[in-house]
């Protein structure tokens, strides 16, 4: 059960109330604007009561929230999607959809990780989870976008890869190291965006990019807080302390200098306001993407050479017996 | 084995014995096994042929003719989440240094392989489950960009159950990290060759584990990308059997061969020198 | 259908037609059906959608805005193995050319397709099964290097029952041709689109058929390599259902998209343009 | 059953004769030199009856001899081979065994297609039947050679891609089709040989390259005559009818240009002398190769494309009312 549902409930009551009063309001001769201005007031506080100081464990939930933009939402406010299919070797991964569309006037390549909306939906995406198919059809759109000079763009939403026994039999972890390698030498501007929860290896094979934008709420992890949980305590019930320890929130994946960018989200979360957030993480996109279509392609790979050759803590010590 | 080699003598801080001193048993066919015998037998059990899991430096040994150049030796990690959970994380480096006399879960350096110059990365799963941080993302790129420099050919030997969780997110990163070093190296023109040991899981395994032009598995090493755990609690049903040795990876085609530990060095000798040697005009 | 385009009406060649001349039986439903209705509904039976095998002139006239200017338009098998079984291959060429109105399995030539201009070539499985023999690779080779020349895109709408066994190894040739052509163009950079219709197997699917950048299926076709009799007489066993179907296809990651014909028009060009729209500075 | 298996029994048997004379000759102070004379004579005529004029559907028999050398003879006869595993993707292929060795001091990749020695050994290579699996892994070792700037040498033998559900569902007809483009632009020299049997576009997906060797008796075919035939006459009992028209022997094939060297056999096939069959098939290749590796990749590149540019038989006719 999502935590954040049961805390978002009496604003949700609250806010119908406002809603029924307005209506009220219009209909009839009895003036509500009091009333209406003062329920107002209540939300406002009780929204920042709610969703004012949230825990690490409650963004998770809230990265995770049903009701989220999901990738296709990003992708179907594009113009001209057209999705391509299939990886060419095996299958069509549903947990990956990608295509070409144009942002602005701009013609791009697009992969996303796909949740999804209900059950059903979600036993047919694999609960966003990838197969080695899905890395190898972003490998190949990847290279499609390279062919043709057209700038990449990513979604990434995904709880990581999928442990089961036809990933490993067809190699996910040579499909997620190529789909690196892929993306670290292509010749194009690639942009990424975090859009809901970002999972280990399953997010990073898409997630190779010359400019990273986050949105405020959603969380990039070396492993979700259950899979990591499990891996350092052999407890996936303690996934609420690891959610954490493991410090996924934009800002501080903003002061480590992992992500670009953070596109803010209106309080309570981007299901609250799917437009303007969809708006916004596409402008964002496209003032990335004028930027870095003026490099020169060696110029590109060079930069995000750099830009990740950075990352990481570490110092030198004065000898090796300074273990002791 | 062969005598300690000079740079071995050369290093500080030795290794503390865990367990037993003298004797040892097989995870395979429960043997109890002398350990100086064991050591003679390059840690593979006479009974059963199990390849016990190896020591980085140990590994070295077997490995590099004469000299071994050791990079960037005295990189320790900066424990950038100031992780602590049951104790510090620091705490947990510490103790780990102790009983492995390492600084940290992967040595690298330069040496000769059968007579061939070649950059050598050996990953350690004694030190914190030979699990890939800052530090040994940053001696992977180091040791690539070295051997870049110098035109040698790199062997990566890996040993890992993934990305280091308490480095979170700036672990997985060293993904991103190795992978443009090696995609910068291959771009030379430049060969690499990953050298599986028991276990190679996660963040490894999906970076420059799988990302090498030539890949050995050595005999009945674990390798893949989820754990068995894992696996087992996701979709609770029977795995197929050898699932994830490296026999059955050669088998889904994931591995160029599977080799013993005893042909390892011959094994590598040879392809390093057929990669070495004179080339067509390009 | 549009009315005939001045360039169909150049062609003094016309085709017999076969069969009844008024009705049509629907392979799918069994539906009879008038042919002037079924005309206008491009081949699609209006009941069960089943997509009708098209004649080449009549695909380019679906296709094409305008305009079509036919390349090697007169060119005919050499017949290079004087092949004759119970009739010599010539006759058998002789009485597709009056049937088809065609002197080949292509026709090829360049037009614009919703507003982009291209390279155009369709096969006719009317004309010995849409084999590929000498001619067919020939005329796909010229068709890719006059479009390499004026830097145009390439759509290649296969229907073909492999290599034409009258050709014998000539025909095998052909593929190796036609590849070769095709990797010149992708290495300017040029797009390849191939729409696989009803039937596309063997030599043809086998080489430029998925040889695709982007790859379209009309719907309903069967693809593959090898036939569905051949497999039927090797394995003896049941196939999937669905099986070698467009649908099965896309299910199995080997092609892009499955398109109904009434839209492939307008799908076409959305590619094109997509990929002609002004790029990023290369 | 194999029909040159039926001829060559009374030469066999009489060979045979021979030997024991000759043993007794020497055991026994007897004089047989006479007798043995005549019988070897008796022999030579007996071989040229029996070999002297084959038709080509005996001649496909020979190109299928259960003794006949198969790809693996010349490659072990190569030195310091060593066999790579694998497409990285799904399987490893064992009707197509690859890996690298040396032709005398120069250092090359080589792949090969692989028949059984026997009943089991046949099950486990698929007859020499490709998979998809095969056809990648093929590819995965041209981009190797091209990378490493090593000549890649291939050996033929194949009745032809295997019409099986799964090779179907994992899509062979883009698995031949990407390893014929990977060849065809492949920047290091290829050199093909066409060993025993090559049947269709199994064989040819390892078959273009810059200098194309075929034994006097291999054979090499748009089908196999069994498979032409079921597609002619829909009667694969017509294939010695379909063996007389497809013109699938070595010396018509030099005719039509298809391949630019005949290594000859004795009389009676390869597997009458298989080692000097190896040494003269593996000099040959040798002899192409010193001639193309001192070419440029773009050269190369270029001479192949003109090689297989060239091959076709059509006319231009006056007008296409001629048809008429
Ligand atoms: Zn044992
Ligand atoms: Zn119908």
């Amino acid at each position: 059960m999502n935590v954040i549902i049961e805390l978002e409930k009496p604003l949700l009551e609250l806010e119908a109330k406002i809603a029924d009063l307005k209506k009220l309001n219009e209909t009839q001769r009895v003036d509500f604007s009091e009333e209406i201005a003062a329920l107002e007031d209540k939300a406002r506080q009780l929204k920042q009561e709610i969703f004012g100081n949230l825990t690490p464990w409650q963004r998770v939930h809230l990265a995770r929230h049903p009701r989220r933009p999901l990738a296709l939402d990003y992708i179907s406010a594009l113009s001209g999607f057209t999705e391509l299919h299939g990886d060419r070797l095996y299958r069509d991964d549903p947990a990956i959809v990608a295509g070409y569309a144009y942002l602005g006037d701009l013609p791009i390549f697009v992969i996303g990780e796909q949740k999804g909306r209900d059950t059903k939906d979600n036993l047919y995406r694999n609960f966003g989870m990838p197969h080695p198919e899905g890395y190898r059809k972003a490998q190949r759109i990847m290279r499609l976008a390279e062919k043709f000079h057209r700038p990449l763009v990513t979604f990434i939403d995904t709880p990581g890869a999928y442990p089961g026994i036809g990933a490993e039999e067809r190699g996910q972890s040579e499909a997620i190291a190529s789909a690196l390698k892929v993306a670290a030498g292509l010749r194009t501007p690639i942009v990424v965006n975090v859009i809901g929860e970002g999972g280990s290896g399953g997010a990073l094979a898409i997630g190779i990019g010359d400019h990273i934008i986050m949105l405020q709420h959603a969380i990039y992890s070396v492993a979700s807080p259950e899979a990591a949980a499990s891996i350092l305590w052999r407890d996936a019930g303690r996934a609420e302390e690891a959610a954490q320890r493991l410090r996924l929130t934009s800002d501080e994946l903003f002061e480590f200098g992992i992500i670009d960018e953070i596109v803010p989200e209106p309080l309570g979360g981007a299901h609250r306001d799917p437009e303007r957030i969809i708006a916004d993480t596409l402008g964002a996109t496209r003032r990335a993407l004028e930027r870095l279509v003026r490099l020169a392609p060696e110029e590109l790979v060079d930069r995000r050479y750099e830009k990740f050759r950075r990352i990481g803590s570490h110092v030198e010590l004065a000898h090796d017996s300074a273990a002791r | 084995m062969a005598p300690t080699p000079q740079w071995l003598r050369r290093r500080t801080v030795k290794p503390e014995p865990a367990g037993d001193v003298l004797w040892e048993i097989c995870r395979s066919c429960g043997e109890r096994l002398y350990k100086k015998d064991l050591a003679e037998k390059l840690w593979v059990c006479p009974r059963c042929g199990y390849h016990f899991r190896l020591h980085a430096l140990d590994r070295i040994a077997l490995l590099a003719d004469g000299d071994f150049q050791e990079l960037a030796a005295l990189l320790a990690t900066g424990d950038p989440l100031q992780w602590s959970d049951r104790m510090p994380y620091a705490e947990k480096i510490a103790g780990d240094r102790k009983k492995s006399g390492l600084l940290e879960a992967i040595v690298v350096g330069l040496c000769r392989i059968d007579g061939v110059r070649v950059g050598l990365g050996v990953m350690d799963f004694f030190f914190r489950g030979g699990t890939m941080g800052s530090v040994v993302g940053e001696k992977v790129t180091l040791l690539i960009e070295e051997a870049a420099r110098q035109r040698l050919p790199v062997v990566l030997v890996t040993a890992s159950g993934g990305a280091r969780m308490e480095e979170g997110v700036i672990a997985l990163m060293q993904l991103a990290k190795t992978t443009a070093a090696v995609e910068r190296f291959s771009e030379l023109g430049l060969p690499l060759i990953t050298v599986l040991t028991d276990p190679t899981t996660g963040g490894v395994s999906a970076s420059f584990g799988f990302q090498g032009d030539i890949i050995i598995a050595e005999a009945g090493a674990a390798i893949g990308f989820a754990g068995r755990r894992v696996i087992d609690q996701t979709i609770r049903q029977k795995l197929p059997e050898g699932f994830q040795s490296a026999e059955f990876l050669l088998e889904h085609g994931q591995v160029d061969m599977v080799v013993r530990r005893s042909e390892l060095k011959g094994v590598l000798g040879k392809v390093l020198r057929f990669l070495a040697a004179q080339a067509v005009p390009a």
